[in-house]
């Protein structure tokens, strides 16, 4: 896709966003609000995982390092924007180390590894006072007016349409194949003069960075935080969103946490709401098992130019 | 010492106590073409590894231009242009052939803010120009080609690196005659626009007296003699080691 | 040349009719048939993409095809465990395992399977490298030792029907020839109740050893043959245009 | 003696018009999955339980209930999603008996502007009802009750000099500790040792080492279910025996098979009466009847909660909306729910107690097998 | 500080008997099957409220709930683990993750409440610092550990399923029934699993919870001594358990969480494969 198409997409969907936010009911504005969210997250999740094959179970730690900082600088009544930027800058400062730190460690073990931050981050977030020790944070809400959670969601639609653009730009440019190519073959890489280990850093703190700004939104759409926020089902739920929305792909990575936040919403439309967690169990088996690419594969499906008969664009060797 | 010529000093490499590399020196000038021979397992791949860094326990000197390199990293060798490819291939399975180029692609052009936008087209139609005669679509993934049609892009992506140094493993195993003499041709015209030097390692005799003005030979690591390959190949020695009677 | 002539034997090995091979909408092999003999070599050649690994795919079943394929007059489903039956298959880039050692990579060549040989002596006679090789982790070998491996494993079950894709690469022309020369050997020596499948690029070696012969382009056969009555210049100016 | 205090008087058939028939929606964002799924699932059935029994009598001004229980696995996010999708979707005219402090919480600031109630709001952390806020009517007594009793009874029934405490590390647990601990200064006394242990573990076994080697003579064990029952076996195994106090909640015939003979004599306390005392028969009844699990503490909170949204909801006549039920339940006065001691609920202004049902406990002990009310 | 060795020796071998149903299955795919523990889970309870139903015998619940494992965990493995295997092990691994939220509702549909478990009929010995129980437990799990070494480094299916970790489609290609393998590691995942769920039900008491930390936990001591062979996994696991039990003992129950994680993060920055592991090196 050239970048006006991208500019055109991403133009579209902050302003059918802005409309939605003010235009639903306010239920559907809040899911509107969480999937805004939770695709930041979601999309920092795809650098690590979907791109350069880095698994974490880490990633609740940068969330909720975004939710605390903001919730405290919120608190001082430090500007909010500053705040969200803070926020990001110290989780992606510990993603740097940590990112360094586990370079040689992959799979399953650097999944355990990155365990480790969450696991430590919540006996400090309980043990300390300024951020509510066990009993978490209230946070404050970002205006002050009639219908303020519109206009919450209203402007995290919109941070979150500028930051999933940017993170196309990224992801289509060098940057992104060098992501992909790191995955691919290690040695490949570096013959092709890819330092592999600054592009897995530079993965480790987009992902940090991302899930961290989506952490701080959080707190602004549901308004209090807990050490919960550091649980390990937390990083689950993003790998979640990451793999069934679509690995390695952007728009795959909206449509994974749409699919966490509207499928328990459907159940409560058509009455099965005692069900929802069962029913996003069994959609989430389900829609691997048809489109094992990810919801993304139902659109490439319709997209992807197939070949069809026996080599036949193809010159023949005479 | 004429520029740009690349240095092997009396490289040794030692492994778990095994001495896979004894003293080996060669050198390598600009615009050279030389083959490296010799039997399975004699060590021509690791003096690739050696000389490119992946391997980096080894003792001795490799230069190029007069610049050490023993200190640098295997990434950064592409900032030099010595370009290599792989016996197993080094390609990127999931990607298309098009994203291969780009990725092999980036070092060479330089990008500034003016080519931004016309960076990737200019490498599309060189790398178009490329497979002019294969029949290899750009949209193609790795993974869909059959395995000599993967050996021909991964040297293309070599090509499209503006290489200085070129060094090849076994480039033309799996490839027909038709395709071998191909490549020779290609080698050759691609030389004459950017006179980069040339290490090959081949199993295919003619392809290496065919391309090549030099030959090194090597033996379970030991450098068994060097020449022109007219000379070498006579070599009742070589012929004893890598040729054998049969093929002579 | 080792290539010896044997009588006539109708006592076919494999039966391949209108095999065709998918990979998705992709038809890489084109509704082709022919017979291995028992006692035989059958080579095909053909250019890079032509369909080779493919077709051999396809007889082993790990591609998708359709057409039947009958082995010691059963016939073949999608399902039937190839290596069971007894055919074993040296795949193209070698597939050998590099975390194993070559002693596990070659008890690899017999998991499974009852028969008890003494192959390993002979396979060890015919790669002595391997010998010295034994305790180290395959992926550490030069390619041409893996491939030496790859070759190794897929014998040592002493199989019914070998499949070598491209079984010369990477190998030095030295021992490219002896290989080939031995494997003709153990064919002539088996009793002829042994075939071999033998897909190949470069025609001079694979006229050294093949009984048949047939040439592949774009998924399909377009010449087969004796190998006895046609010469390398003759085929290579027929089906690569190569000029004579 | 059967008297659910609700049911046998509301059942007034109705005689207003047709539309009035229509159900009366009520819900609640419970943990059905997860690892608090049990409990929700209790809560839950408590409620169904009432609005079961209220239906069958005729519901409310002949209008029946229709309860919608929904699914949070415990997530705050969730919570907000429930509640508001209760609220703009279903049209309740109440939230009845949510879980989760940090949910209620978020569902506060949502609800607050609304006037809407949430009835039973279940949680026993002070932090929902103090500084009162407008919507959340919390069930049972809270926390800075229940510490402060068990401490007052261990010092003063018990005359232990040397206590120790443990419990878990979250927004249940380190609350109760610091009430105590104020309580325990308050007496001129200090902790003897101090052991906390996260609200998953598996079990306690680092805990009773370090509080064996104080040598406590009472041990106030704030922990529910398996690890409070971990702890009291290893205990006995171990031969170690002080005198026990744990929170409200262990009251369940089930706990009390998990502790056997071990539990003899254990001290808790309780919002609740004891379930197996003859006066809860009628909630036993009541969930044979609906064939529910059987009552346990989780399930009488849920059972709390629906009482007195029927309790207020017979005070508004017809005008079921949420701001007419928010004022009745703020009128509720020594509400004998039949199940604990009276709730009282008040003006936000009135402080504290303007939002929190119950604020008594009683000591209860652990005889041959069943809870007792404390002997005095 | 005897105590506490023991202690931790004993439930290191219960994350021992957990990391091994893990790496059973890991071992062929790739895939750490999340749904493991609440599948034992479930299982458990099926057994509990057939045993007091039926009144069934201690052996046939035993028998009864290490089939439902056995059957779940192949279940898993054939609907899910290997359709999905073809696209990666991490679309695999969330594909567990799915009945991972599945199982514990269906255990909540069957009671909500916890239970003792009884412990196997076996006979009290007087072992002095040591529970009869306790000394079961230890035991069992050597044992199994024994087994599964040699089974996995001796044998030589073990050799095939080394293959089959080495690379997955190189076995395929080359005929291996890799299926037929990945299905016997799901059987032999299942039946650990059971076993574990009998062993550690009477010690930890039957709870929704019985294996959420215990697998978390194990995950982590296995990953620390290595996932790869069950020399690592066993050593790693009880390593952990005496480590969390000093540190614990010594320095209070918040360090018990902190300094095993700690341990964990230096051991891989240092050795990236776990202590008992050795680097597989690679060469291009
Ligand atoms: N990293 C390593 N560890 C152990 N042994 C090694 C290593 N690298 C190379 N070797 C050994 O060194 C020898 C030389 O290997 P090398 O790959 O250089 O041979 P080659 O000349 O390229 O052979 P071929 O023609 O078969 O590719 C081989 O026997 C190989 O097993
Ligand atoms: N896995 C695959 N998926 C899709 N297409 C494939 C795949 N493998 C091969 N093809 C296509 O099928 C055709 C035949 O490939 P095949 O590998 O059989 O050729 P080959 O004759 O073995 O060539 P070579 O001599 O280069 O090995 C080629 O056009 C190739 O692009
Ligand atoms: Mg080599
Ligand atoms: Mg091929």
């Amino acid at each position: 896709m050239s970048i006006k198409t991208q500019i055109i997409t991403w133009g579209s969907l902050l302003v059918l966003g802005i409309l939605a936010s003010f235009f639903l009911p306010p239920y559907f504005c809040y899911l509107l609000g969480l999937m805004a969210v939770y695709s930041l997250a979601s999309i920092g999740m795809n650098f690590l995982t979907g791109y350069t094959e880095q698994i974490s179970l880490g990633n609740a730690a940068f969330f909720g390092v975004g939710a605390y900082v903001f919730g405290i600088l919120q608190s001082l009544e430090v500007n909010s924007v500053l705040s969200i930027i803070a926020g990001a800058a110290l989780s992606g400062i510990i993603a740097f180390i940590v990112g360094f730190l586990t370079i040689r460690v992959k799979d399953i073990y650097l999944a355990v590894g990155t365990l480790a931050l969450p696991l430590l981050l919540l006996q400090v977030t309980k043990g300390m006072e300024i951020t509510g020790g066990t009993g978490g944070l209230s946070v404050l809400p970002l205006v002050e007016q009639e219908n303020a959670s519109s206009v919450e969601v209203a402007i995290i639609i919109v941070i979150a349409s500028i930051i999933g653009f940017v993170s196309t730009l990224i992801a289509n440019s060098f940057i992104g194949r060098a992501f992909h190519a790191t995955r691919l073959s290690e040695h490949g890489a570096v013959a092709r003069g890819i330092n592999v280990v600054k592009y897995k850093v530079l993965a480790f703190v987009l992902s940090a960075i991302l899930t961290s700004i989506s952490g701080s939104l959080y707190g602004v759409v549901v308004g209090y935080i807990t050490p919960e926020l550091f649980q390990v089902m937390v990083s689950v739920n993003f790998l979640i969103m990451a793999i069934v929305g679509g690995r390695g792909s952007i728009a795959g990575s909206l449509l994974g946490a749409a699919f966490l936040v509207l499928v328990p919403a459907l159940f409560n439309v058509f009455g099965l709401a005692q069900w929802q967690q069962l029913g996003l169990g069994i959609g989430m088996g389900v829609t691997l098992l048809l489109f094992p690419s990810g919801l993304i594969g139902l659109i490439s499906i319709v997209m992807k130019r197939r070949r069809v008969a026996v080599n036949e664009s193809k010159p023949v060797a005479s | 010492m004429k520029a740009n010529q690349l240095q092997v000093n009396q490289i040794q490499l030692n492994i778990g106590g095994v001495s896979i590399l004894k003293d080996i020196s060669f050198s390598l000038s600009e615009g050279e073409r030389i083959g490296l021979v010799g039997p399975n397992g004699a060590g021509k791949t690791s003096v690739i590894n050696c000389i490119t860094q992946f391997e980096k326990r080894y003792k001795g000197e490799i230069t190029f231009a007069n610049k050490l390199l023993n200190k640098e990293n295997p990434q950064d060798l592409p900032k030099y242009k010595i370009i290599r490819t792989f016996q197993n291939l080094g390609l990127f399975n999931e990607l298309t052939v098009l994203d291969n180029f780009y990725i092999a692609a980036h070092q060479s052009f330089e990008t500034n803010l003016k080519n931004l936008f016309t960076l990737e087209k200019n490498i599309k139609k060189e790398a178009q120009k490329l497979l002019e005669n294969e029949s290899i679509d750009l949209d193609d993934m790795i993974s869909d080609l059959s395995y000599g049609q993967q050996k021909i892009v991964e040297f293309l992506c070599a090509l499209i690196q503006r290489p200085s140094v070129l060094i090849l493993d076994e480039p033309a195993a799996g490839l027909n005659d038709f395709e071998k003499s191909r490549m020779i041709e290609m080698i050759l015209m691609k030389q004459r626009e950017l006179n980069f030097s040339l290490l090959v390692v081949e199993h295919d005799v003619n392809f290496v007296s065919t391309l090549c003005q030099n030959v090194v030979v090597l033996q379970s690591g030991e450098l068994l003699c060097t020449g022109c390959p007219e000379e070498v190949f006579q070599r009742k020695e070589v012929i004893q080691a890598w040729i054998g009677e049969s093929n002579g | 040349m080792v290539k010896t002539q044997t009588i006539e034997k109708v006592d076919q090995l494999l039966e391949v009719s209108n095999l065709s091979v998918f990979y998705g909408k992709l038809q890489a092999v084109n509704s082709v048939s022919f017979q291995i003999p028992k006692g035989k070599v059958f080579a095909i050649v053909g250019a890079n993409g032509a369909g080779k690994t493919s077709l051999l795919r396809g007889i082993y079943g790990t591609a998708q095809y359709t057409g039947s394929l009958t082995f010691n007059k059963a016939a073949f489903t999608a399902k039937t465990n190839r290596f069971k039956s007894g055919i074993a298959h040296v795949p193209q880039g070698r597939a050998i395992f590099g975390d194993l050692t070559v002693k596990e990579n070659l008890s690899i060549g017999v998991l499974g399977i009852k028969k008890k040989t003494n192959e390993l002596e002979y396979l060890l006679n015919l790669f002595p490298i391997l010998e010295t090789r034994m305790n180290k982790q395959a992926g550490m070998l030069s390619g041409g030792e893996q491939q030496m491996l790859a070759i190794a494993r897929a014998m040592m079950s002493r199989p019914s029907l070998l499949l070598l894709d491209e079984p010369g690469m990477g190998l030095s022309p030295k021992l490219r020839m002896e290989v080939y020369e031995s494997i003709r050997r153990l064919l002539d020596q088996a009793d002829h109740d042994m075939g071999i499948l033998l897909c190949d690029q470069e025609i001079g070696y694979a006229l050294r050893i093949a009984d048949q012969m047939s040439v592949m382009q774009k998924g399909q056969f377009i010449w087969s043959g004796e190998a006895g009555s046609v010469s390398v210049d003759e085929l290579s100016t027929k089906y690569m245009g190569l000029k004579a | 003696d059967r008297n659910t205090g609700s049911s046998s008087t509301s059942a007034t058939p109705s005689k207003g018009s047709g539309s009035d028939k229509k159900p009366i929606v009520i819900g609640a964002s419970l943990p059905l999955s997860g690892t608090l799924g049990y409990m929700g699932k209790d809560v839950a059935d408590g409620i169904q339980a009432v609005v079961n029994d209220a239906n069958d009598e005729g519901g409310i001004n002949g209008r029946p209930i229709k309860f919608i229980p929904m699914d949070d696995a415990y997530d705050p996010a969730k919570h907000l999603a429930n509640t508001r999708y209760l609220v703009d979707n279903e049209k309740a005219v109440a939230i009845v008996g949510s879980l989760g402090t940090e949910g209620l919480k978020s569902a506060a600031k949502y609800l607050n502007p609304k006037n809407f109630p949430v009835i039973g709001a279940l949680s026993i952390s002070d932090a929902i009802s103090n500084p009162p806020q407008k919507s959340l009517f919390a069930l049972p007594a809270p926390q800075s009750v229940e510490g402060p009793t068990l401490v007052e009874y261990a010092v003063k029934k018990l005359k232990s000099k040397r206590i120790a405490f443990v419990y878990q590390n979250d927004s249940w647990g380190e609350p109760a500790f610091k009430f105590s601990q104020e309580k325990m200064k308050s007496l001129g006394l200090e902790f003897v040792a101090v052991e906390t242990f996260e609200p998953k573990a598996s079990e306690m076994s680092t805990q009773l080492h370090r509080i064996k080697e104080a040598k406590p003579d009472a041990v106030i064990l704030y922990a529910l279910g398996s690890q409070a029952a971990s702890f009291v076996n290893s205990a006995a195994d171990e031969n170690f025996k002080p005198a026990l106090l744990g929170p409200s909640g262990l009251n369940s015939p089930e706990w009390i098979k998990l502790v056997g003979k071990n539990g003899e004599g254990i001290i808790s306390c309780s919002s609740y009466y004891p379930i197996t005392a003859d006066n809860m028969k009628w909630v036993r009844d009541l969930h044979e009847k609906y064939k529910l699990s059987n009552p346990s503490s989780n399930s009488l909170m849920g059972t709390s909660a629906a009482l007195v949204f029927i309790e207020a909801a017979k005070k508004v006549g017809n005008d079921f909306t949420p701001e007419a039920l928010l004022k009745a339940t703020e009128k509720i006065k020594s509400f004998d729910q039949k199940i604990g001691d009276p709730i009282s609920f008040g003006k936000l202004d009135e402080g504290e107690k303007a939002r929190r049902g119950q604020t008594t406990e009683s000591i209860i002990i652990l005889k041959d097998g069943l809870f007792e009310p404390e002997e005095n | 500080m005897l105590q506490l060795i023991i202690d931790g020796l004993i439930y290191g071998s219960i994350y021992a008997l957990i990391g091994f149903a893990i790496s059973t299955l890991f071992m062929t795919t790739g895939v750490v099957n999340f749904a493991i523990g609440e599948t034992i889970t479930f299982s458990m309870y099926v057994g509990i409220i057939t045993m007091e139903w039926f009144h069934t015998s201690y052996l046939l619940t035993a028998i009864e709930i290490i089939l439902l494992t056995v059957l779940f965990t192949v279940l898993i493995t054939r609907i899910l683990v290997l359709p999905l295997l073809k696209h990666g092990s991490i679309i695999s691994t969330i594909g567990t993750a799915s009945m991972y939220i599945i199982f514990p509702i269906l255990t909540v549909g069957l009671s909500t409440q916890d239970h003792p478990f009884p412990k196997a009929p076996i006979p009290q010995m007087n072992l002095g610092i040591i529970s009869s129980w306790d000394a079961v437990i230890f035991v069992i799990t050597a044992f199994v550990a024994i087994l599964l070494h040699v089974f996995v480094m001796k044998s030589s299916w073990g050799v095939g399923i080394r293959a089959i970790k080495s690379n997955q489609s190189h076995a395929l290609s080359i005929g291996i029934s890799v299926g037929k393998i990945v299905m016997i590691t799901a059987i032999l995942s299942g039946f650990i699993g059971g076993i574990t769920g009998l062993i550690a039900a009477p010690k930890l008491l039957l709870t929704h919870n019985l294996m959420g930390t215990p697998f978390m936990v194990a995950l982590i001591g296995a990953v620390l001594g290595g996932l790869n062979n069950p020399k690592g996994i066993y050593f790693g696991c009880l390593l952990l358990g005496v480590v969390q039990s000093i540190t614990g003992g010594l320095f209070g129950s918040i360090s018990r969480e902190i300094i095993p994680i700690l341990i964990v993060i230096i051991v891989l920055v240092i050795k990236p494969e776990g202590l008992f592991s050795s680097i597989r090196e690679k060469r291009v």
